[in-house]
């Protein structure tokens, strides 16, 4: 009998997570008791089983779906993978502003594809450098209507190149970048002028930023302007924000993008639900009961998924399954013995068995890094004969005679001591809980060891190995020897990467972010800057430059590249098919901040739906 | 004759085996005859005063006839006893101190009890307070809970409440033993001062502590090991005692109060026998001085003289 | 009886103090900075947005100011229900988030509690009185007692969840849904919250059978009911008494498992991914946001010290006696 | 989340098993422990209790000698059935790791966990009780408050407030600060059963005789309840095993070794073992708790009826 009672408690407890979900849901969510649809829908199986028996027909003005309280599965593109924690900001000028903010509600300028090493017009119609290339005209597509319906305009650009002035912003385009100028000379035109201009961070700038509306952010171009969370914005793009809570974000489709009649692309889904991160577990089941479509985690065993008959696909039918997403790396502390010493580190490189790494942690989702450490869209700036030539590769004997050949004997334990006979023991931190970087440093320590490198794995908190690794000031040594770290992801020059490794002055504090082997080489840092100041056009300064640059980092070995993480990436095919890969549509197909302007945008206007309303 | 015990044989269930807590016991109790029933602890006297008013789990009814004013007792049958219980025979509780239920009022909880015997409270709440005020407790402590009152207040309250169906026999268990000196004195005259009320036709007192049994009890049942040693008057089991252990018993009385928990029977070396596997032939043998090879058979409790029962060779006569 | 609750109230506020001073210290007295932190994970920012970032949280959660300053700010903002900004929620305000979570970890908590309480005192009540009842509830009980919260939702998830199919295994309700007064969110919030609540209400449930059970074999065999049974009183008082008396020490259970309880709850909503406080919890300690746990415990601090107090009332109310030592009588 | 308590609310009531009834059961005067054991022999809860306890701490002893794998060590086949070989009785885990070794080494930590908590929180609880309720007055109010904050302080702020000052928290620690947290029950059920004692005789006796507070509370007044003592150590015992394995399985385990709770956090939360359905992965960790503390709370009612003659069930 107490089953009876027990309902009722449940359905009044049930009743009181309704009325607070309701009140607490922002966006227009609409109290209007539903339709039909989903009232036929099995209880047990939401959100799997798809309510899709009666759904709206597809065009159906945007009022009247609105009003749906059940999005129809056939119509919903469900997500996840960017968001970690509730979506708390939609300004897109805010780097953590939620999923899809920035290539979904707001536009950039440009679109760039990594894959192919192209700028497709997007906001702008058009981009060019004067013939001295120290002016940057900009032609603003027209017909481009902001969802409040009021039109973009070259005001718009030049305020929101203007607004780069803003410290919070935290852009260096009015300093180091070399801009000196940005006017509306018409409409439509836009008007950059710069001295030295910083042509590769510029080309960045122009996919990277999404223009705003200058009649909405005027206000907020201030000291404060992160405190704007700019819910429900006003943008030019495909999807207009629908709701959010702290499990999920619901876009739906803008009936009114300029690209339906500009370029004829029309994004597919007319609900694309974001899902924030929890676990692996509950990531991977919902991938597999199809209520979730894209999920851009890492989730281990994946390739036994994919090849479980899930219907679970990756970019890749097989290893390494995921396009490369950026370079793992072995970051030692140049600051202190043995790791100042290049011969050691190289040493150090010899004896790391990656592919072990490849195999047994990663089960081929990963590939090996090519010892430059420049990720395979940059292959072109390879020097191959060079790192042919002077690339180490794991090698336990060369190890070992390169380490007696530097003067490092080995110990009565086996293994080597520094020269002055002092014991080696390198401490190598990864945080806690990042299970396959912990099983990772297990590996390396244990390929070292082979070679009479002593390596201690540790995990400390996540906060305890940033603490170890940045620098006080900078002349004091962190306390780090060996991190591993992957901050450079895809994008378009080469010159981030070795901004990340060259970086001079060395930055101290919280905000330290690149070089964080603390090596300095005023040459290196030299001519990162040349590679900076090169013309995109360029192609023959860039690779000599990268060249030169690679000569130095495969002699001195300050930093020692491993793999490359994957762009984390699995679908399932149940709902939407025609998902990027190798043999179809070549994008990259990740919803994080910074992947829709890189082509990943043009996924949603690719894919197909199964069940055809 | 109010009660009549014929071979009454109760042992105690354990684990270990059968405890032979009771091993037959035969006497009878007179009208208005206040009976103390003595001896060590672990002797059975407590059991066979329990087993007479309620068998415990543990308790098994294995022989023996009990009669009360005539009708059989079915002391077996704890259903059966409980038409008996309360208005026939009743019982003061060793634990009197915690006999009454913690969160119920005095009142309450006694006229929950009477009314759950079909008793009507309210005719019988005169005579209630009319026995409180007897026995010197104000007459609200039936507004009180147990925890409000004294230990001696509760003693006396239970005795009360034990007492108001006058039933014709009561088994006074222990009563005294948590009790200082002059308290147990006031109980005492209590006990007595209830029979002479007729509250009580006859009465059982239960105590290791002989010296208690001289102001109030008529005759004294002495126990030893689970059988019965000696009965007899008062003054016959001070002054004439016959079974040895009677004697020891008696002559190392200390002065009235002190109880034998306290200090070990300093006359009687050695401690009493297992009763899971009594010994045959006399129990106190292994601890008598007089013990002869006779005493391996086992000595009847017979009349010796009017009224004088013994379970001795030496006292009986060999020949007998 | 106003000494009583005076005490109560002494003792109630020195350990609101304590705790909640020990759990203003979480993000201070981290190693290492918490806006350090939060940079490092936003990889790909240019150095000078990276510079930027740090300078806007420094300002927004005051970490300039000096310590004691800081701890001032902190119970004056307290006491007006600020709970701080979330450190990975980049500002959002820990109240929003811990608001959004509370209402599902009530739904679940609330009724587990209540339900497995009375349902288990009855069982261990009926088991104490039948003896094929008390073979059957005794071993069940004692393998549900004994049962880790987390395992026992696991092995639901996986049987009922991921195999069979018959109820969701993740999170508060479908996300093809906006929470509206419809049927369909409605049955779909039950859909989603029945295995969370079984896994709770079952593991309590054999707690509160066991022990009952055993408080109501203890109070038959109590001095007062051997009395009563002396003196000819049906069982059905004697029974009366005991079960009324048993249920005492099973209130102060309730406080004293309250601590174990909420563990429960917590592990539950992990493995559910059930959207409640549990949830938030787990993500602020993966995700090492210190000011969103700092506001999740002290929630728990004061949802914890308010149910102690309702149980003392509750027992003040059930149990004469503490009322008698009020009133000064001889204890 | 605070320490866990009783399962048992008897352990809370002053009942309790102090009061056994001499005259009830006048067994013959055998040694305390001859007589324990004469009943702990033909009690079926104890020996099975008893029984199913050293099977799996013979687990925990023997079975990293038998599987000497490293539980970390990912050289397995990923994602293995269990089958007959060896070091695959239980299956792998999806990184490779053996479960079987993994189960063993949990076991011992769990063991190890259960022990010393239990050991630690039975010391602080019975030191703090004895005291609080042999001395009574100020004292007794000042330990009281002591109690009851420990009792509401939220354990988990606390050991996250400490773990920051570790580079990496172990088992021992674990262990540790479980039992740290765990006795606040204890201390209340003792003081209640000390007040109890505290007015006997013989305690006033044995202080006439001058002795001092220790000395009585350890001659006089614990061992007439050694019995309940020993009870409440094995309550601890399964309550520490619960703790402990909630504490790993909100990733506040110990970091590196490894432990029931952390099979069961690691198969959940990183593994995915429910929707890729390695039921070999997380039903052992689970199996084996519930064995462990079931057993002891069976354990538990067996001793109580050993101890207290009013329960033996014939």
């Amino acid at each position: 009998m107490e089953m009876g009672k027990s309902r009722v408690i449940a359905l009044l407890a049930v009743a009181s997570i309704v009325a607070t979900a309701c009140s607490s849901s922002s966006g227009s969510a609409s109290p209007a008791a539903s339709t039909g649809p989903a009232a036929s829908a099995p209880v047990a199986s939401a959100p799997v089983a798809s309510t899709a028996a009666a759904s709206p027909v597809p065009g159906a003005s945007p009022t009247a779906n609105i009003d749906t309280t059940v999005y129809p599965r056939a119509q919903t593109l469900y997500t996840s993978g960017k968001q970690w924690g509730a979506p708390s900001t939609w300004n897109p000028l805010d780097p953590n502003a939620a999923m899809g903010v920035v290539g979904l509600q707001y536009e950039t300028l440009f679109l760039y594809d990594p894959l192919k090493d192209v700028y497709t017009p997007w906001l702008a119609q058009s981009g060019t450098w004067d013939s001295a290339k120290t002016t940057y005209t900009i032609k603003v597509r027209s017909g481009v209507k902001w969802s409040d319906g009021t039109a973009l305009t070259a005001d718009d650009v030049a305020f929101t190149i203007a607004m780069a002035k803003n410290p919070v912003v935290g852009s260096n385009l009015w300093t180091t970048g070399g801009v000196t100028a940005a006017d509306a000379t018409d409409a439509s035109t836009v008007v950059v002028k710069f001295t030295n201009p910083a042509y590769q961070e510029w080309a960045q700038w122009i996919y990277q930023n999404a223009i705003v509306p200058k009649a909405i952010f005027t206000a907020q171009n201030t000291a404060d302007l992160f405190k704007f969370t700019n819910a429900n914005g006003v943008g030019t793009g495909p999807y207009l924000f629908k709701r959010s809570s702290d499990v999920s974000m619901v876009w739906v489709k803008n009936p009114n993008w300029w690209a339906t009649a500009a370029l004829q692309l029309n994004v597919q889904p007319q609900y694309i639900v974001d899902i924030v991160n929890s676990s692996n577990n509950v990531a991977l089941g919902q991938l597999i009961q199809g209520g979730l479509d894209l999920d851009n985690n890492y989730l281990p065993g994946i390739a036994q998924v994919v090849a479980g008959g899930y219907g679970i696909t990756t970019y890749f039918a097989g290893a390494p399954y995921m396009l490369p997403g950026n370079t793992a790396v072995l970051v030692p502390n140049t600051l202190k013995k043995p790791l100042d010493d290049p011969a050691f580190r190289k040493a150090l490189a010899m004896s790391i068995n990656v592919d072990d790494i490849v195999v047994k942690d990663y089960g081929n989702v990963v590939s090996k890094a090519d010892p430059t450490g420049l990720l395979p869209i940059f292959s072109k700036y390879v020097d191959t004969a060079q790192r042919d030539s002077l690339g180490v590769s794991f090698n336990t004997a060369k190890a070992k005679s390169a380490l007696a050949a530097a003067g490092y004997k080995t110990g009565a334990d086996g293994f080597v001591t520094n020269k002055d006979g002092s014991a080696i023991k390198l401490n190598l931190e990864v945080p806690d809980g990042w299970s396959d970087w912990m099983a990772a440093e297990n590996l390396i320590a244990a390929s070292a060891k082979l070679s009479g490198i002593n390596i201690n794995p540790t995990h400390p908190d996540f906060n305890t190995v940033v603490a170890d690794r940045n620098r006080v000031d900078a002349t004091t040594p962190p306390k780090f020897d060996l991190i591993i770290n992957n901050d450079v992801q895809v994008g378009n020059t080469p010159w981030t990467w070795y901004d990340y490794v060259f970086r001079q002055p060395l930055q101290v504090g919280a905000a330290e972010n690149r070089n964080f082997e603390s090596y300095s080489n005023k040459d290196a840092w030299a001519l990162v800057q040349k590679l900076d100041m090169t013309p995109i056009e360029d192609l023959a300064t860039m690779k000599t430059l990268s060249s030169q640059l690679q000569k130095i980092q495969l002699t001195d070995m300050p930093i020692i590249p491993l793999w490359y993480n994957g762009a984390w990436s699995q679908v399932n095919n149940s709902v939407w098919t025609n998902w990027p890969s190798d043999k179809g549509n070549q994008v990259i197909p990740a919803t994080w901040n910074g992947y829709w302007q890189m082509n990943s945008i043009l996924m949603l206007t690719q894919i197909k739906a199964v069940a055809k309303p | 004759m109010s009660l009549q015990v014929s071979d009454l044989r109760v042992y105690y269930r354990t684990l270990a085996g059968d405890v032979k807590a009771l091993d037959g016991a035969t006497f009878s109790i007179a009208d208005k005859e206040i009976m103390g029933l003595a001896g060590e602890s672990g002797c059975g006297k407590s059991t066979l005063g329990n087993s007479l008013i309620r068998l415990d789990g543990r308790m098994k009814y294995v022989a023996g006839s009990v009669t009360l004013d005539g009708n059989a007792l079915p002391i077996w049958d704890n259903t059966g006893m409980n038409e008996f219980r309360f208005r026939d025979l009743s019982v003061i509780p060793q634990y009197a101190m915690s006999a009454m239920n913690p969160t119920r009022k005095i009142g309450k909880m006694t006229g929950e009890l009477l009314e759950s015997r079909g008793e009507n409270f309210a005719a019988i709440k005169p005579e209630l307070l009319r026995r409180i005020d007897l026995v010197g407790l104000q007459r609200d402590v039936l507004n009180l809970y147990p925890m409000e009152l004294s230990g001696g207040m509760k003693q006396r309250m239970v005795m009360v409440i034990s007492t108001l169906l006058d039933p014709s026999l009561l088994i006074a268990d222990e009563i005294t033993s948590a009790l200082d000196v002059s308290t147990q004195r006031a109980v005492a005259e209590t006990l007595v001062s209830f029979r002479d009320h007729g509250f009580v036709k006859s009465m059982i007192v239960i105590t290791h502590d002989v010296s208690i049994l001289y102001q109030i009890a008529d005759t004294i049942l002495i126990m030893y090991a689970g059988k019965l040693a000696e009965k007899a008057s008062t003054s016959a089991i001070i002054n004439r005692p016959l079974h040895p252990y009677t004697r020891m018993l008696v002559s190392s009385l200390p002065e009235v109060g002190v109880r034998y928990a306290d200090k070990k029977l300093s006359g009687i070396p050695g401690s009493p026998p297992s009763l899971l596997k009594p010994p045959t032939g006399c129990r106190f043998r292994a601890r008598c001085p007089l013990a002869f090879d006779k005493c391996a058979e086992e000595p009847p409790f017979v009349e010796v003289d009017t009224d004088h029962w013994v379970a001795c060779w030496k006292a009986t006569g060999t020949d007998a | 009886m106003r000494r009583y609750f005076g005490r109560k109230l002494l003792t109630y506020s020195i350990t609101f103090f304590v705790a909640a001073t020990i759990d203003w210290m979480i993000p201070r007295f981290m190693p290492g900075d918490p806006v350090a932190s939060l940079v490092a994970k936003q990889a790909g920012l240019s150095s000078a947005g990276a510079t930027a970032l740090v300078q806007y949280y420094n300002d927004l959660f005051g970490f300039q100011k000096p310590i004691i300053v800081q701890f001032f700010d902190f119970w004056a903002k307290l006491l007006q229900g600020d709970l701080g900004l979330s450190v990975y929620g980049h500002g959002r305000p820990v109240v929003e988030s811990i608001m959004g979570a509370l209402p599902f970890t009530l739904a679940l908590l609330v009724p587990a509690i209540l339900l497995s309480w009375w349902a288990g005192n009855s069982f261990g009540a009926m088991a104490a009185r039948r003896k094929w009842m008390d073979n059957a509830v005794l071993p069940i009980g004692y393998i549900l007692t004994a049962t880790p919260y987390m395992w026992l939702g696991i092995v639901l998830a996986f049987v009922l969840g991921f195999s069979l199919r018959i109820f969701p295994m993740s999170g508060g309700y479908g996300f093809n849904l906006e929470p509206t007064l419809s049927w369909e969110f409605f049955t779909d919030l039950v859909a989603h919250w029945i295995m969370p609540f079984a896994s709770l209400f079952l593991v309590m449930f054999g707690g509160w059978a066991i022990g009952m059970r055993n408080m109501v074999i203890y109070e038959l065999e109590s001095d007062y009911s051997r009395y009563l049974e002396a003196l000819g009183a049906p069982q059905g008082l004697v029974r009366k008494y005991a079960f009324r008396n048993a249920m005492l020490p099973q209130i102060t259970g309730l406080a004293l498992q309250l601590g174990v309880i909420i563990g429960g709850q917590l592990v539950t909503e992990i493995v559910f991914a059930y959207p409640g406080i549990g949830s938030l919890l787990f993500n602020a300690i993966k995700s090492e946001d210190y000011f969103l746990l700092q506001g999740i415990f002290l929630f728990i601090i004061i949802g914890t010290l308010v149910a102690n107090f309702m149980v003392d009332v509750a027992y003040v109310i059930v149990d004469p006696r503490t009322r008698v030592g009020m009133r000064g009588g001889t204890a | 989340m605070s320490g866990p308590a009783s399962t048992d609310p008897r352990m809370e009531s002053v009942s309790g098993s102090v009061d056994i009834d001499k005259e009830a059961t006048a067994v013959p005067a055998k040694k305390a422990g001859g007589e324990f054991l004469y009943f702990a022999l033909r009690s079926r809860k104890f020996l099975f209790a008893t029984a199913i306890l050293l099977v799996l701490v013979g687990f925990a002893i023997f079975g990293p000698m038998i599987d000497t794998t490293d539980p970390m060590d990912t050289n397995g086949v990923q994602m293995s059935s269990p089958t007959m070989d060896a070091g695959n009785w239980f299956g792998t885990t999806i990184l490779g790791e053996d479960v079987f070794a993994q189960f063993v080494n949990g076991l011992r930590a769990t063991f190890f966990v259960g022990l010393l908590a239990g050991a630690l929180a039975a010391f602080i609880g019975m030191a703090i009780g004895f005291t609080a309720g042999y001395k009574g007055g100020w004292v007794d109010e000042v330990l009281n408050m002591i109690t009851n904050v420990v009792l509401v302080l939220p354990t988990l702020a606390v050991l996250i407030v400490i773990s920051s000052y570790l580079k990496a928290r172990g088992v021992l620690f674990e262990a540790v600060f479980v039992g740290l947290f765990s006795w606040p029950w204890v201390a209340r059920a003792i003081r209640a059963q000390t007040f109890t004692l505290r007015s006997r005789d013989f305690i006033d006796l044995a202080k006439l005789s001058g002795r001092g507070t220790w000395k009585i509370i350890i001659q006089e007044i614990a061992p007439n309840m050694s019995s309940y003592l020993f009870m409440v150590f094995i309550l601890l015992f399964g309550g520490a095993i619960l703790f402990a394995a909630s504490l790993d399985f909100i990733g506040l385990g110990p970091t590196g070794g490894m432990s029931l709770g952390l099979m069961m956090f690691n198969s959940v939360t990183y593994g995915a073992a429910l929707t890729l359905g390695l039921w070999w992965w997380f039903i052992p960790p689970g199996l084996g708790i519930m064995a462990i503390v079931g057993a002891l709370y069976v354990m538990n009612v067996g001793l109580d009826e050993i101890f207290n003659p009013k329960l033996r069930d014939i």
